[in-house]
């Protein structure tokens, strides 16, 4: 349903604008790293996704997340540190997750979500499940060898596993171009699983490709491979605006803007649909910050909490 | 009671522990095949979907390990050499062990790592002798060293069942080692050491194999009157501090006898722990590693590994000196 | 004299040495754009070729530095985030660092890594807030933690001089502090201890960021008529025991203060080298991080960390406590 | 010629014999893994080197170091521990280099030498100098993650550089048919590189396969990639033999012999030729023997030299 697409990209766009002005305003602790420009993928990988698949993604998350059926009112408390957030206060914007959806996790490490989501696939059909599992990665993880030897490991097994590549044409300000010998559905090709490249600005498009991938996958003919191209309209993280580093131009930037994946979408609706949806965005995100900033702060006589799921406490830094 | 072999005991509670638990399963290089021993024979009776050849991808399977257990598995992950370890240090010090705090206890990671032959074997030289248990111990990732075969099948019992990562380091030289075993052996818990001599003068902590050599030099020192307590923490992390302060109370004095480099090793933790917290009559000395890759050739490894003569002259000095002020 | 910001340090120790040695060069991510500003402006003087942009591909391009060290080069790999040294583990202790004893001493492998903003830095959570430099120092490799400018520039500089591997640890929360410096920074040897200011009473060894919360706890107890000597290793390995010792020979009293993981941590080392090796009036005490990931909420990751308070506490401890027998 | 490629196969095979004997005797430490039925491989890809070129080798590592021109002797006495082996007795057959000749090394752990060949490969270049770097590895290797960052590493540098990757049809005993999804050739296409696959027992069609992408890397075109296919004739590693692994059969190692590349090239010479070659190398062999046997074992008192280049000895592990 457009309806549904929509809103959840809008319920994205909207997020990450509203953090970012939480990070700049210092309500938000550390650096963020922001979705806007990509909701498409997300909204469009996990719209052919059920309740019980699985997916681990990035430390640009939040997206990938929200889209899977995350709170946000929750996600929103995560990040403002308190203990009504998905992650108690534990995990912030880099390590969010909802384990109980399905959602292994944001990771502050490139591409490390892609052999957890390999256990996960397995897991899957090993407990007799046609679920399966998505693994969200950029340009630049494809670079790093643990996807390869993932992609290698999902072909023998032939898991059930989607791996979805956000081109975004940058990995901070490496171009990809400049990073990537060959081209990215080559590598994934050259592992003999059907790999395609769709326009990452089209949601709709993203979840025909991502159909067509869930079905092969349940029906047990293994992994896919999934390029999107798409663009970051902001920095590479809330720290970007002050650090000058000019790996792009302005222009580049219009032209990507142009083809912003929320307008791609609102153009095939009516202006009344997009503007009932607008405003159910605004009193979900209005809710959801008054409940993050409501909610308590964690206990300081906690902070060793959660470490061992068995076991003693870990010890404290002076002695008893 | 017969004697059981060490790395047997091994094989028996990963057989015995993927018998009571269908989530149980063990992957690595060769495991079928069974290089190592840690999964003799279970190919033929738990089926290749137990029992998983992975390929050379060791900073993948151990995700791997990670995402099917937050699926609900009990994943056993065999690393052929202790170096690998280095390279999946990644997820699983970062990954693995970190992933229960991220999530505020969303999750637990009931992964098993286990290394059957760490620690130097006469000639495999410098990248196949390590034996990094205390780098997990830095990271705060549960670590069991067992010692002798009843610790091997008890420690590796309570690791598959405990319900974070564990790395499971069986130090080379005790594979072949046999001890008294009941029929049906038991868990022991992570976190409690083990007195495996008594004595009054001095309290010799001795980790993995040294067991064995502390407890020959606590033999010989007998002969001279010296009354040595061998003391095993068995797990690294946690650690058995209270066990340790019993007995220093008792003897009011410390050797720690500990195989991996001396910077920042076990015996180094153990050293300041007991200086700070517990009552020593005695400065306490240590007997460690050199803090130097292992050469090849064996006059030289040897050089370098804490031995039997360091050790017993330790003790000596221990019981020489006194606190100076 | 100027006052000069750490970062600019390590940049302006970095273009020195550029200029004065053709075979030094600049890897990793994002160095043409110098996200950290360690090669802040560097592509612009020496070009593509000696400040190299690398593909999100920390093992390769770590085992690639060593490689053209091999051949005469003197790479200085840059990683984004302390945390990527666990994905380069590898190659860095087991090949890099053990690559000369390997080989019977046929080559030397110059090779500095450098982490610039290691440690916890309010709100990056636990995949970013790691300092491991106990790690490297248990695997044996040369490692710095410079905790002002002078000593940024002066380590650096020796770190891509010296014919072996060096890690490097920039702690995040001194990057923008500022040193009174010469026109002409010198370079500051590895193994030398640096004496902030001098004290009788207690010995506090306080490690990066930690050495000017240290000078700042011993002003405060200066009030109180108690002196202390802030001694800062500055390298971790080679470590400079025998400056260490005649500071703790004058004050008899020992307290570490340290940014790492309690267990195995570089505290320990110093309280069980000490425990050893020095004369003590007192047991010696350290105030680390707690042995946990960093949790995400700032008030959490603060409770986690080494601080004045505690140090305080722990000096004014040593002071009131004698060896007990 | 000929000869000179037949000498040196036959060097390593009879290296080999011995080694194992000696092993099996006790007088060499640990266990060694022999390059018995895949000298083609080293023999033919080194004929196309110079002597300026590097290679990085392996676990398998003296095919590798005897055909890029080590001294059989010091070889020997290295591995019988003696400090006038190549390595003073510190390296033994994991570790055996001899960086004056360009070989970085045999290393302990797959695929450990593609990045390290690669650095080595961009010093030449920057050095002025049209030498390559060749890194010889396994069909296990192929699935490291290093091995596929340093590919695409070679591929957007476009380093000189040989990846030469020998399938013998095994990692162990784990079968490299069931290890590896897709082809082996086709992962390193996948980089865009020229990426072909010989026949490894034909010591002549590997060197020819080496000379192109040799030129090709000294030309200043960029990587290159070779599969060799080939087979050991013998155990993992000498400790196989007592271990009854049962990952292949007899026949299947009878099949192979038959294509041993000893007997392929000496059915392309005189058999005087041969016999004369095949004395020679008894020779070398006796006298490399009697040179490591007699030479002295390392002083206990150097332990801890060599660690490091500047700089203090490492602590030892008991205090002063
Ligand atoms: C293994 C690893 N290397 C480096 C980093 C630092 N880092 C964080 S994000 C990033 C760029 C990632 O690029 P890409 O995969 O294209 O994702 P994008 O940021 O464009 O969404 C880098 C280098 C990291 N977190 N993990
Ligand atoms: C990274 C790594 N993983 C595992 C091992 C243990 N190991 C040593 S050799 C080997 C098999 C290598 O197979 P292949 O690359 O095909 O080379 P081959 O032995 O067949 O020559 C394994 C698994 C290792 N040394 N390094
Ligand atoms: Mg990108
Ligand atoms: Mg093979």
């Amino acid at each position: 349903m457009r309806s549904d697409l929509y809103r959840t990209m809008r319920t994205i766009r909207r997020f990450e604008e509203q953090v970012v002005e939480l990070v700049n305003a210092n309500e938000i602790a550390g650096v963020t790293h922001e979705y806007i420009g990509q909701e498409a993928v997300a909204t469009g990988v996990c719209a052919a996704l059920r309740p019980d698949d699985v997916i681990t993604s990035t430390h640009r998350g939040h997206g990938h997340v929200i889209a899977k059926g995350a709170e946000v009112r929750r996600m929103l408390a995560e990040l403002l540190g308190r203990t009504t957030g998905l992650n108690r206060a534990r995990g912030g914007s880099m390590h969010i997750a909802d384990v109980s959806l399905g959602i292994y996790g944001a990771n502050g490490i490139v591409a490390a979500g892609a052999p957890i989501a390999a256990g996960a696939a397995w897991a899957g059909r090993e407990a007799g499940s046609d679920r399966v599992a998505v693994v969200f990665f950029g340009d630049g993880a494809v670079n790093q060898g643990v996807l390869h030897e993932t992609m290698n490991m999902a072909g023998i097994w032939k898991l059930p596993l989607l791996f979805v590549c956000e081109n975004n044409g940058y990995a901070v300000s490496f171009a990809a171009s400049e990073a990537t010998s060959g081209s990215i559905v080559g590598r994934a090709a050259a592992y003999d699983m059907p790999a395609v490249h769709v326009d990452g600005m089209d949601v709709e498009a993203v979840q025909a490709a991502a159909e067509t991938a869930v079905a092969h996958a349940r029906a047990g003919d293994g992994p896919s491979f999934i390029e999107c191209e798409t663009y970051r309209f902001v920095g590479h993280h809330t720290a970007e605006r002050t650090m000058k580093l000019g790996y792009r131009t302005d222009e580049e930037i219009e032209r990507w803007r142009e083809r912003d994946p929320l307008r791609v979408l609102a153009e095939r609706m009516t202006p009344d649909e997009v503007a009932a949806l607008d405003g159910e965005v605004e009193r979900l995100l209005a809710e959801a910050l008054a409940f993050a900033r409501e909610s308590p702060r964690p206990a300081v006589a906690d902070a060793r909490e959660y470490v061992y799921a068995s076991g003693p406490l870990p010890r404290e830094g002076v002695s008893a | 009671m017969a004697r059981m072999r060490y790395q047997a005991a091994l094989a028996r509670a990963l057989r015995d522990e993927m018998t009571a638990d269908p989530s149980v399963f063990i992957l690595g290089e060769d495991v079928r095949a069974s290089l190592r021993g840690v999964s003799r024979g279970l190919v033929a009776d738990f089926g290749r979907q137990r029992v998983i050849d992975t390929p050379i991808s060791e900073q993948a399977f151990t995700g791997f390990a990670m995402g099917a257990a937050l699926a609900g598995h009990r994943p056993v992950v065999e690393f052929q050499i202790p170096s690998l370890l280095f390279t999946a240090f990644e997820p699983i010090v970062n990954q693995a062990q970190k992933f229960r705090l991220m999530t505020g206890g969303q999750a637990k990671v009931p992964v098993t790592y286990i290394v059957p032959g760490s620690g130097a074997r006469r000639g495999l030289a410098a990248q196949h002798s390590d034996h990094p248990y205390a780098l997990f111990a830095q990271a705060g990732v549960k670590t069991v060293v067992p010692a002798t075969a009843l610790d091997a099948y008890g420690l590796f019992l309570s690791a598959i069942r405990d319900d974070d990562p564990v790395v499971l380091f069986a130090p080379a030289a005790v594979l072949g080692t046999r001890e008294e075993a009941p029929e049906q052996p038991e868990a022991v818990p992570l976190g409690d050491g083990r007195v495996h001599r008594a004595g009054d003068d001095v309290t010799v902590v001795a980790i993995g194999h040294l067991v064995h050599d502390a407890l020959a030099v606590a033999q010989e020192l007998a002969e001279d009157g010296i009354s040595v307590e061998v003391w095993d923490p068995r797990s690294i992390l946690p650690f058995d501090w209270e066990g340790l302060r019993a007995s220093v109370e008792k003897t009011g004095r410390l050797v720690v006898f500990d195989d991996t480099n001396r910077t920042c090793g076990l015996a180094g933790e153990v050293l300041a722990t007991a200086a700070e917290e517990f009552p020593l009559a005695a400065p306490p000395r240590r007997v460690t590693r050199a803090d130097a890759p292992i050469p090849f050739a064996v006059e030289l490894e040897e050089a370098l590994l804490p031995s039997r003569a360091q050790l017993a002259a330790a003790v000596r000095g221990v019981l020489d000196r006194e606190v100076v002020r």
